[in-house]
């Protein structure tokens, strides 16, 4: 097992760094959180570069890049706190698209021509159980009529691929609806360049993706949602960490930089030891799912969990240790601690998945999936 | 030990109750002119101060000519328990009444008393405290705001920051250096500061959460001149001053910690029902466990203040008030994370004022300013291994 | 509400250490664990000076002192890893006997001529329910057949209060039984001071001290039981703290004691405000039980889930801040670690009672009690 | 990132497991005289060596000459990871094996290697290291014994303590003070010390569990008399050569705790269905998470590990290890307690033998020597803070 970056994947890691370096700076994430941008340029931009194409197979004109590099986008996104629908499209929409081999649909992605989410849960819970949302299979597709709630990017995408279940049948099945064919409802304003929203279908004109058996291809979604997330939270962390280490450097008290202080020194130490074993655990999952190994499904709950311990650790202490500073408005770092404390109520909270894994293990009875 | 005081004590608690009754402002009247920081005293806010002067349930345990009616230290406890309970503010303006009056009562030239307590106490000023600089947050003997004696007047140059209220207050209880050729804590003075003396500046920061409202601000001095008779005690003398005007502070505000992590755990427990409901039973059986730890350490918390409250009327040392402060900040932030996690996306929801909900993650980050400020939590475990455990500085 | 000692209570308090660090030294416990001596001196000793007698009814020829009284005596005996019967007779024995009335009984305890335990957990778990232990009535008074687990002090005390079904009604009740008529085996190895047995009944003659309606006052006399241990175990972290400092303060490395490292004086912080809250907590459910206020029970659990982590703590870092010294047997550390995780597994573990009060809270449902 | 190994790597395992089921010592074999003390090398455990090291699967990665097969860093690691797995100890001398010899390999004379390296690679004798003194536990540069050159001798006079397997072992890797003039770790020098030379007294130091089997020692010398020949490497060069040798012993040891962990994990899985199943049913969903918990740990280290090991491979830097060995020992322990609390007043339970049963306050307890010895957490800390962090020396 070898989870540490390829020079190919290094490579990649460092030009997006670099673009969104130059792309999204903090005073892009602040522009956005202060109402006067809608980060649309970066969406512009990112399309430019064909990053919503990374993972989409040749055939429809992607990259054909494998999810562990996708993830790393994901990570990349979180480290840049960058606004716009670029992570819904990428973990959550094309697996969507790829699964049930909408090649017309990926080629509309990878041409930058259509962004999209996921429209899965329904209250706080995560998964596909207790979906009541419905589809009415029509002449020329289908008709959806329901709530789903929290949507990655709701506001900012231009189409969201629902999970409902078919009136008749009672099966799950997926139908892709134009955002302009639902009521958006932004939430989330805590962090509003998240642009999470609750959407509301009311009889939505729908184009049926799969209508019935989708819940294997739908775990395997979930799952690379979860994983995007959990390395984007952590990108996010790893941002607080640096950021944080940075101004302990410098910070003076005591006649000494704080960072010289032996207490604080104990709990970089920990901080890093945090960050980095949710790292590897995310790098771990990614690759688990870029190789369809059979823990995929354990090795996404173990990070998602692990990484809500991780955003646990670094927004306290990296909030904590900035002092009075990280506590104003000016200073960046709540872009960050938001971004990061986000991600744990999204996609499955840390219980959630370790709830999952409980079960897997034969710990507890099956939880009702 | 026992679990109720002495029948005295509740029968003052029944007095104060029936009056505060009768004489609170109403909660539409509140409402509809809410204090948006630590030192703004709306119109009904200095009624109320004066009603509270007026019949000695201001600070009970002062002499009626200062508002109060000579209450001993339990009577002033159910005091504040039931003030705070009750959802009025006791103040809207807390170090002035809590920090500044107390410390002008003990230092204070009659003059200073007449023209700065005493308006204080009767709701028509407030004030603001200006200790924290850029280089000197947790270290007050690092201070570099100068006051130069020119005259009769003092010429200030210099810059506080963390100013709570210096947006709203009508004076500053200013600590600045006055000798800078002794050691560090030797050459701190505390002098007043009307703050509409030309060359002061206030920048508000705003915070985190509800921008909208800034309550901390930086504070700009040059060539500020005040009089030399706003010199509070002796030249010099600001460090043990200091350490008393904390005091004053630290005695009671145990008790606010305590009120505020049972209200705080009280929403969480009107909070969670619902939301334990949502989720599959084998996750409600965890997420009822954190619930539990949370109710747990308010209960801890509470323990552990009346257990250093009957000693310190035992005469007990002040340090012990750093394991409260502490304590108390630490449990209700996690109590505000373990809420604001458990509800779910919903927590990200905001509201455009100051006040604090549990279950959000504006709740949550706004609670850092307890194990921040005042001492952090990092301070606080300093003083308690210092302090209380005697281990040798390092 | 007070939770500080009265004067009176401090007297006792340290009469009782006072006594306790002459008649109990750690050279008494270590003879004990290396099996040198059974520390029946030390029973003969606290006999002459009372103490069983202490929480007694006047009536019965006790010293009459409340609850709070005995919480403190349960602690000091924790403070000096103290071995033998004391505590059980004290904490269980005595709350039954005063529950169910039993004049005589009391008065043979208070003479110092009978030490007892309560017999009635059954396998793990703590409190009355799926009690198998049968009584069958007999014209003399009951024979007793079942097994019950880890008895404080089974292998010391003179007699067992017995909890167990009658045969016939299927009621609760509570039995006398000798000592000498039941099958003790030691277990607890590793904590051999505490005396811990499973006591095997196979028809055992008993005195039937209540056969029926037992369940409230048997409540009552969990929390005592609860309490007490308790405050037990808070008395071994307390003196695993003042070891630890103490050690901090003499041991050099580095050309520093090791208490003046910042980061071990952060810890020591963190060890004092845990013993502290543990500690005021545990007051508060002594104090509860004393004035039998409504929220004893609420209290007690509350308490021992308390003195849960704080052993944990404890323990830990004792442990870890002695560095090798505290690993060895030679030293007298040990002690009070393996007392204070003892304390942990009897009496309900810390999860149980954090169960417990999660149903009183309504927040999960009713656990089958 | 990859899942797998390459093919070839792979066949090297299957190799090894093909051999080490023809070769490897019986449980019964074992069971009959287990080894006692970390330097205790029993009839089969010698016999084991000598088959291991005649085979080349004693250090894989050294040359056929020295008991390897010039094995590379991947081929090692799943040497090691099958090792481990198998339930048969290597060595029963782990710093000898690993530690002594590699160092005595790079900077010892040949008779040295002759006298010392080869016998033990044979199986023939077996080392302890002499590090720890009782001013100078984690701090080597603090060391106190002396060695004072006298004609072709030299003379030492001192105390080591916490010696695994002094009691047990042949000869002793001692660090020891050759020079007192000058700055601390500059004087340091290590010196081959026979067991049985007059003038060496062992006194073991029992443990607070199984204290029947003590490994830990004190070791006094007054006036021990040894060839000046018995020097290893350059005169007053120790302090180098220890932090060669450390990196040896860090090399891998990462692993062992991975696959530790793992077997702790297993052995946790296997207990707790019938724990669980016997708690009620809301306490069973908060202990199962525990267990949780501790199962993502068991990956954790080890995704940790194979990514500082890919580091490592790369030419990454050592202080990483220190990560390992900080989070390694503190899940173990967190296991080992998580373990034993879940199961009860059974966890008591004390068995006179040195092994660990998850379960057990004794496999707690016993886990500790982890999170103290070889570096404490505390020492990894501030190696991390320092070294991999950037962060300055208070």
């Amino acid at each position: 097992m070898d989870l540490e970056l390829s020079d190919d994947q290094q490579m990649l890691r460092d030009n997006i760094r670099t673009v969104l370096t130059g792309a999204c700076p903090p005073s892009l994430v602040r522009a956005v959180h202060e109402g006067t941008s809608d980060g649309a340029e970066l969406w512009h931009q990112v399309v430019d570069l064909g990053w919503p194409a990374l993972g989409i197979r040749e055939e429809a004109g992607g990259v054909g890049l494998g999810f562990v590099e996708v993830a790393l986008l994901a990570e990349e996104l979180g480290r840049a706190a960058a606004p716009g629908p670029l992570l819904a499209t990428i973990s959550q929409f094309v697996p969507v698209l790829e699964e049930f081999d909408c090649i017309d649909l990926l080629a509309e992605v990878a041409e930058g021509r259509r962004s999209g989410s996921l429209a899965v849960a329904e209250g706080s819970s995560w998964g596909l159980h207790s979906i009541s949302t419905v589809a009415e299979v029509t002449a020329d597709g289908a008709r959806i009529t329901g709530r789903k709630d929290a949507v990655l990017a709701g506001s900012q995408v231009d189409s969201f691929a629902v999970v409902a279940r078919d009136r008749t049948s009672g099966q799950l099945g997926v139908y892709l609806v134009e955002r302009s064919a639902a009521t958006v409802i932004p939430t989330g304003a805590l962090e509003p360049t998240l642009g999470l929203a609750d959407v509301v279908f009311d009889g939505a004109p729908a184009v049926v993706l799969a209508a019935a058996g989708v819940e294997a291809a739908l775990e395997r979604v979930l799952q690379q949602a979860t994983t995007a997330m959990t390395l984007h939270i952590i990108g996010a962390c790893r941002r607080v960490f640096e950021l944080t280490l940075d101004y302990a450097k410098i910070r003076v008290q005591y006649d000494r930089v704080i960072g010289s202080f032996q207490a604080l020194k104990h709990r970089f130490a920990d901080m890093y030891l945090m960050v980095e074993k949710a790292n590897a655990l995310g790098y771990f999952a990614a690759v688990a799912i870029a190789e369809n190994d059979p823990r995929r499904a354990e090795a996404s709950h173990m990070a998602k969990a692990t990484a809500g311990e991780c955003q646990r650790l670094l927004v306290e202490d990296g909030l904590q240790l900035h002092g009075g500073i990280g506590y104003t408005w000016e200073n960046d770092l709540h872009f960050w601690l938001k971004r990061a404390k986000a991600g744990e109520l999204l996609c499955g909270s840390s219980l959630h998945h370790r709830s999952q894994l409980a079960a897997a293990l034969g710990l507890i009875s099956e939880v009702n999936v | 030990m026992k679990l109720r005081f002495e029948s005295s004590v509740e029968e003052f608690r029944q007095e104060f109750l029936a009056w505060l009754a009768d004489n609170r402002p109403t909660a539409e009247e509140m409402a509809a002119d809410p204090a948006v920081s630590s030192a703004h005293c709306p119109e009904w806010a200095k009624r109320w101060t004066k009603r509270l002067f007026d019949a000695g349930w201001l600070v009970p345990g002062w002499p009626p000519e200062r508002g109060g009616r000579n209450a001993g230290a339990h009577e002033t406890l159910v005091y504040l328990e039931e003030m705070s309970r009750s959802g009025v503010p006791r103040t809207t303006n807390p170090q002035g009444l809590g920090i500044v009056v107390p410390s002008l009562l003990d230092y204070g030239t009659p003059d200073q008393i007449e023209r700065y307590a005493m308006p204080l106490l009767h709701g028509e000023i407030t004030a603001c405290l200006g200790m924290s600089e850029p280089d000197a947050g947790s270290d007050l003997a690092n201070l570099k705001t100068r006051a130069v004696r020119d005259g009769d007047t003092f010429v200030l140059n210099g810059q506080k920051v963390w100013t709570s209220g210096a947006n709203y207050a009508d004076f500053c209880f200013l600590f600045c250096r006055t000798d800078p050729d002794v050691p560090k804590h030797k050459g701190i003075s505390i002098i007043l500061l009307p703050m509409d003396t030309p060359g002061v500046t206030v920048r508000p920061l705003n915070e985190i959460v509800h921008p909208q409202h800034p309550d901390l601000n930086e504070v700009f001095l040059t060539d500020v001149v005040v009089p030399a008779a706003n010199l509070v005690g002796k030249l010099n003398d600001g460090w043990a001053m200091a350490n008393g005007s904390l005091a004053h502070e630290r005695g009671m505000v145990w008790l606010m910690s305590v009120i505020d992590m049972e209200m705080g755990m009280q929403q969480m427990l009107e909070l969670a029902p619902s939301i334990l409901e949502a989720l599959p039973e084998q996750e409600r059986a965890v997420a009822a466990d954190d619930v539990v730890r949370c109710y747990i350490e308010s209960h801890a918390v509470r323990c552990l203040g009346y257990r250093g409250f009957a000693r310190l009327v035992k005469g007990g040392s002040a340090p012990e008030q750093a394991l409260m402060k502490l304590f108390a900040s630490a449990s209700r932030q996690r109590l505000a994370r373990v809420a604001a996690e458990m509800r779910g996306p919903d927590a990200l929801e905001s509201k455009p004022q100051r006040s604090r909900r549990v279950g959000t993650l504006e709740d949550y980050f706004g609670i850092f300013g307890s194990t921040i400020s005042a001492g952090s939590s990092e301070i606080q475990r300093n003083i308690i291994a210092e302090k209380v455990l005697g281990l040798p500085r390092g």
